[in-house]
């Protein structure tokens, strides 16, 4: 049987190779993909908590991370379209303003 | 559990055989109807009255030449068809065509699966439907096609929205997510008479899911050739077609369960009465491809946003404001 | 339909909301009366509807939601009807009606229509939450809200200086009481922990001592004074007639200024507590009632006639409760609203006739031109004069007969003698008003014209009700009145009748010799007395004014009696005494204030300020070489610093990202490993 | 697959260990192919992947009502919408300028994530987590009619407020996405 940690562990190896792609690639967009990948990974755990704990309350969570997983990619890849239109590109080197 | 797994396989060949007899005879159906609404006599070449002609061209098309073109994304053009039949075909699972009978001395429910989050399966599968298209219209690397991808996702995404809360109604008074429960809820009285604004709203939202006419703006063919399949050929193209017409029985087997009380009726046996419904709501389609002309498509989006959206949620509110009047 | 209750402030609020807010771009003119009078009007039939469901027995107090709630205290936003509420109900929303109606003809060529009707549909609004609250603190907001309508209304012609004046007095005065109201709240929350008018008066007679009693209703009574202008607080009244004579008609005759006498009577319980305080009321009333009453015999503007004569019959009603006769009291005010507010239409209508003249002396003879206003004026005038059988007679007998019967002969004698200069001046009044020979200006006197009917009608139901609601308080002591009053006050009450049981049994022993003999007797006695009072005075009044003997010229007399004719002309000069007393002392105090500031406070901050000069020198050099060295030096060192440091700063993200991981990591391995 | 009607027995616990494996390996590949993939759609396709996977194991553990959502709101939703701006950009391959920076970049990230990931593997094997009990044991989850129930159960009393607030977080998220991609009027 399929216990907690093997879940848990599946989470974290999810959520390190979803750390791995904000860390390491250029493209905004696939890091922001990578972004929901590491709430998916957080999604898994938490479910399996729920189960393990009998309790609802993770399963809400997750519900209430979608909710707002989906409110953020709307601002995001809004953002991003507004961001592709005024520098023709999405690559985050080019995009570093935040410097001295 | 051998038993159990016998039938289930039976009963998915059966199924399956049957839904793709019917849609092959459908696409012969709809060109003869088309027909005889134009006043002209449609395919009747091939065998007695036409009856031959679905197979004639399931054979061309199997037998033509299959061409990817050379800039597309290889795989994801070899996958996009595929991705538009599958969603199709699992749909069909929780459809439920009939109660339970005895066959053979067994208790054989005539659908696959109760699910008991029955309708959020359809909605789950029903949205995956649309990577089909979109991909078809990326990986083709044609204007045409990315065009008609484009526009088919927006449509999609648009209408989906109206098509799901059009449903809240009928989940609302039946108090259930299981489609058996559902059609065990219309026993009385079917769910088009209370629900018939959610009804006119969910046909309307799914007409433009399924891309017909007067919805076929990502196929328009005087602007846009075909579409997001422009570039397709043979076998590929004909998954498309299939796809399309799966998704015609299969939607009118959800309006059939959703609205016009499944399998409930006087006389004759439940899965005739589920047939017969269905074959309405399928004839309803084609009726309106006759009809209506193609919107356009600022009309298409103001249609599904600030008419039929606002619609939906009104008719939230009115059933809820009637349960708690009368329920 | 008492539980609809609530439509009665609803409905003018809603027709006060759509008036101000649309009254002035969207609408066309002529609407807002409908709005406004349509909504007071439907008011006064749910009032009126109230009123039987109350007389049959019904009563409502009903808590609609929590309006503060701060630690222990509780306030809701809720109503109570009974007996009091709904006469009060009625006065108000009657009296509303009419005024609301008559303003239709009265404020027609105004260009601040929809504005009058507004503060009306306004006023109206607060005077009916002060009276319909169930608790002290509404009692406030309206109130404050029937002080705030009555400070825009006085001032409606506000471009007239006198009449921003007369507002801002208004406002002032009232205020000064209002510091009163509040203190005894205050009081009241401090004892009773709420001001819920059931749970304080429960709580009341077991809770309270009678010093504490005593503080609360003075206080209270503060409020009153100010509100229904009773000595020393009397003085914006009569100023307030700068306001549009509907405005006087409504608040300042019939239902704001009689908001302390509903306070009073309201809080009947505590006050029967505080004999001290009543006593004080029955004094203050009673003089203020003959006070008044002489001032009104020598003024000629015809509006104030009416105001002074106002503030003398709030006199009667004050002393009526002091008296603890609540029942005549609230009666009198009942009739008072009636005949008093046909006075001030009818004065308004006098002077519509005249084009805005008010000087009594360039009036005369006008009966023949204004018949149906001479008529209703000189009814009213007879109610006021406490002529039988008109409603004034029976309240203001019943309050006398109680000074009387109470054994405080000398507040009778002033009440007596108020009721005389009340019939004078009234008839005074009227017959300089409508009598004798037309000293009306010409240009003026050939276009002299009745009101319209929508002034007139309001003018004759008045009058009709001035001349029958009597009928209410008959037999005397025992009317219809008495026992739907009674229903509030009748415990309180009794004690005073006990009193006057106990003294009436002596006196008729002692008259008859037979200790048995029916109180009603004397009573019917002492109506007759005052009425030969009231008729004495209009005799005199119409033997100086009408008959004109040569005895009694008003010219010789006044210039016989300088003294007391200037006296009375000049108000007391209470009005110079309070300018003398506070006005002026705090305009000099501000002045020297001013120059003391000048001379004192602005050397010692110029002192000061030569002061902090020098020692700005010394600090200046301090700064600009150590501290400033230190800071540079700093600065440097940070600037060197830095220039390594910024290295860091990247500006991509995702190198953000990694050191944010890498903490992330670190905590967890110290997390694993301890 | 989603508590099939009664006559279908319980999957054995041997055939769910099964089942995770199949799947979490799916996972994994699929999440590597995300983030090596040097075409954006390939990504989101690999992305969609994950996410289906993701719902097949909240169907393990029991969330019918999670997996639809997951299907329905990530699959359906979200990831078009990535492809449809993705379409709308054409972006293609991205170009990569190895840098000294990236080769940092790239061998910390890697490293880090690598250490992190067996961090919480570490602390995760055991019994740790070994609290109290909550309300909503198999059978009382049953009791309430399934997964779905239960979920509405606890959503609509006790985060009821939080519920109503992520109405507010999608409308302010709605409006601003058209803010901020709306031309300017001219």
């Amino acid at each position: 049987m399929a216990t907690q940690e093997h879940y848990l562990v599946l989470s974290a190896i999810l959520f390190a190779i979803g750390a791995i792609g904000v860390l390491v690639r250029r493209n905004a967009i696939v890091i922001f993909m990578c972004i929901e990948l590491m709430l998916n990974a957080v999604n898994i755990s938490l479910v399996a908590f729920s189960k393990q704990m009998d309790s609802m309350d993770g399963q809400v969570f997750v519900f209430f991370i979608m909710t707002v997983a989906a409110a953020e990619a709307a601002i995001g890849l809004a953002i991003m379209v507004s961001l592709f239109r005024n520098k023709e590109t999405l690559n985050v080197d080019e995009i570093n303003l935040m410097k001295w | 559990m051998t038993e159990f797994v016998i039938i289930m396989l039976v009963k998915m060949f059966v199924i399956f055989g049957a839904v793709m007899l019917t849609m092959t005879y459908i696409t012969l159906a709809e060109r003869k109807i088309l027909g005889y609404m134009q006043i002209r006599p449609g395919p009747n070449r091939v065998g007695p009255w036409g009856l031959l002609q679905p197979i004639a061209d399931g054979i061309k098309l199997f037998l033509k030449e299959d061409i990817i073109p050379d800039n597309a994304s290889k795989a994801v053009f070899v996958i996009a068809p595929a991705m538009a039949l599958i969603p199709a075909v699992m749909t069909i699972a929780v459809v439920p065509f009939g109660p339970e009978v005895s066959i053979l001395g067994r208790n054989v429910t005539l659908f696959m699966a109760d699910i008991n989050i029955g309708i959020l399966y359809i909605f789950a599968v029903s949205s995956i439907g649309v990577y089909g298209i979109v991909l078809a219209g990326w990986s083709s690397e044609s204007k045409y096609s990315l065009l008609g991808g484009l526009r088919s996702s927006a449509q999609m995404i648009s209408y989906e929205l109206s098509m799901g809360f059009a449903i809240v109604g009928v989940i609302m008074m039946s108090q259930s997510l299981s489609m058996v429960k559902l059609i065990e809820a219309q026993k009385g009285v079917w769910f088009i008479i209370p629900q018939f604004l959610g009804f006119a709203i969910y046909i309307t939202a799914a007409i433009a899911e399924l891309n017909r006419t007067p919805f076929d703006l990502p196929e328009g063919e005087s602007e846009l050739v075909s579409g997001y399949f422009t570039e397709y050929s043979s076998m590929k193209y004909a998954m498309f077609m299939l796809a399309e017409y799966i998704n015609i029985i299969t939607v009118s087997g959800i309006v059939t369960t959703l609205y016009l009380g499944g399998w409930h009726g006087p006389v004759l046996p439940p899965l005739a009465w589920f047939v017969i419904k269905l074959l309405i709501v399928v004839f309803f389609m084609i009726w309106v491809r006759a009809t209506l002309p193609r919107l356009r498509y600022d009309q298409l989006m103001t249609l599904g946003w600030k008419i039929l959206l606002p619609a939906s949620i009104v008719n939230i509110l009115l059933t809820a404001v009637f349960m708690t009047v009368f329920g | 339909m008492i539980n609809y209750a609530w439509l009665i402030p609803l409905l003018p609020t809603i027709a006060a909301l759509i008036n101000g807010l649309f009254g002035r771009k969207y609408m066309r003119r002529h609407y807002s009366d409908y709005i406004a009078t349509g909504a007071v009007m439907t008011s006064f039939l749910i009032s009126l509807i109230i009123f039987f469901e109350v007389v049959s027995g019904s009563k409502l107090n009903v808590n609609y939601w929590d309006w503060i709630v701060s630690g222990d205290l509780h306030i809701s936003f809720g109503f109570l009807i009974d007996p009091l509420t709904a006469i009060m109900l009625l006065v108000v929303t009657g009296i509303s009606s009419l005024v609301h109606l008559y303003s239709i003809g009265y404020m027609h060529d105004d260009d601040g229509y929809y504005r009058f009707f507004t503060y009306l549909s306004m006023f109206t609004v607060s005077m009916l939450i002060l009276i319909m609250g169930n608790n002290y603190l509404l009692m406030f907001f309206g109130w404050e809200g029937v002080g705030l309508c009555s400070y825009l209304l006085i001032g409606f012609w506000f471009e007239k200086k006198s009449a921003g004046d007369a507002a801002k007095k208004a406002f002032v005065t009232n205020r000064v009481g209002d510091l009163g109201f509040v203190l005894g709240l205050f009081l009241l929350v401090s004892q009773f922990g709420t001001l819920d008018y059931e749970q304080v008066f429960q709580l009341a007679p077991t809770h309270l001592t009678t010093g504490v009693a005593t503080a609360i209703t003075l206080l209270l009574f503060v409020g009153a004074t100010a509100k229904s202008a009773q000595i020393p607080l009397y003085t914006w009244l009569p100023d307030a007639m700068e306001g549009p004579t509907p405005v006087s008609a409504l608040i300042h005759a019939a239902t704001m200024v009689t908001a302390g006498v509903y306070m009073v009577a309201r809080s009947h319980v505590i006050y029967s507590m505080a004999p001290a305080t009543m006593e004080l009321i029955a004094v203050v009333g009673a003089i203020t009632a003959l006070f008044a009453a002489t001032i009104a015999i020598a003024q000629n503007d015809i509006k104030r006639i009416v105001a002074y004569s106002t503030v003398s019959q709030l006199g009667y009603m004050f002393m009526g409760l002091g008296l603890g006769a609540y029942t005549a009291g609230v009666y009198h005010l009942f009739t008072h609203a009636f005949f008093k507010a046909c006075l001030f239409l009818g004065c308004g209508s006098v002077i519509h006739a005249l084009s805005g003249e008010q000087d009594i002396r360039r009036m005369g003879g006008l009966f023949p031109h204004i018949k149906l206003t001479a008529i209703t004026f000189l009814i009213a005038a007879l109610a006021n004069a406490g002529i039988f059988p008109f409603a004034g007679f029976f309240s203001k007998d019943e309050i006398l007969w109680a000074a009387f019967s109470g054994g405080h002969y000398v507040i009778w004698g002033i009440g007596a003698a108020a009721a005389f200069c009340s019939a004078f001046y009234m008839f005074r009044l009227y017959f300089v008003t409508f009598t004798g020979e037309s000293r009306v200006d010409h240009h003026v006197a050939h276009h002299i014209h009745e009101s319209p009917s929508v002034m007139t009608g309001p003018l004759v139901l008045l009058a009709f009700l001035a001349a029958t609601v009597g009928a209410l308080a008959l037999p005397p002591g025992n009317g219809f009145i008495h026992h739907f009053l009674g229903n509030v006050f009748g415990a309180h009450e009794h004690d005073v009748k006990g009193i006057a049981a106990e003294f009436f049994h002596k006196f008729a022993a002692l008259a008859t010799g037979e200790p048995t003999a029916h109180g009603h007797l004397l009573e019917y006695f002492m109506m007759l007395v005052s009425l030969g009072i009231a008729l004495s005075g209009i005799g005199l009044a119409y033997l100086m004014y009408y008959k004109k003997i040569e005895a009694l010229n008003p010219e010789t007399l006044s210039e016989r009696f300088r003294l007391v004719h200037q006296t009375l002309l000049n108000k007391y000069w209470v009005d110079e005494l309070y300018d003398f007393l506070f006005v002026n002392p705090t305009k000099k105090a501000g002045i020297e204030l001013w120059e003391f500031d000048g001379k004192v406070v602005d050397g010692a901050v110029n002192g000061t300020s030569w002061i902090v000069l020098i020692k700005a020198e010394i600090t200046d050099f301090l700064d600009k070489y150590v501290v400033d060295g230190t800071v540079n030096g700093l600065a440097l060192f940070v600037d060197i610093k830095s220039r390594v440091l910024r290295r860091m700063q990247t500006g991509d993200a995702q190198n953000y990202a990694l050191v944010m991981l890498l903490g992330v990591v670190f905590i967890m391995g110290v997390y694993y490993f301890y | 697959m989603i508590s099939i009607s009664k006559n279908f027995k319980k999957p054995g616990l041997k055939m769910e260990l099964f089942l995770f494996y199949i799947f979490g390996g799916i996972a994994i590949i699929a999440s590597l192919g995300l983030v090596a993939g040097k075409n954006p759609v390939h990504s989101a396709l690999f992305m969609v992947v994950v996410f289906f996977v993701v719902a097949a194991l909240f169907v393990l553990l029991g969330a019918e009502f999670l997996a639809a959502a997951q299907i329905l709101v990530y699959a359906g939703a979200i990831m078009v919408l990535f492809l449809f701006v993705i379409m709308l950009l054409r972006l293609q391959k991205e170009e990569l300028r190895n840098t000294s920076r990236h080769a940092f970049q790239k061998f910390f990230g890697i490293a880090l994530s690598l250490v992190f990931a067996f961090q919480v593997t570490m602390i995760f094997r055991g019994s740790f987590f070994k609290g109290a009990r909550g309300n909503f044991p198999p059978d009382a989850v049953k009791g309430f009619g399934g997964n779905t129930e239960a979920v509405a159960a606890v959503l609509f009393t006790d985060y009821l407020f939080p519920f109503e607030l992520t109405s507010a977080i999608l409308l302010m998220a709605m409006v601003g996405a058209v803010v901020l991609t709306k031309k300017e009027l001219k």
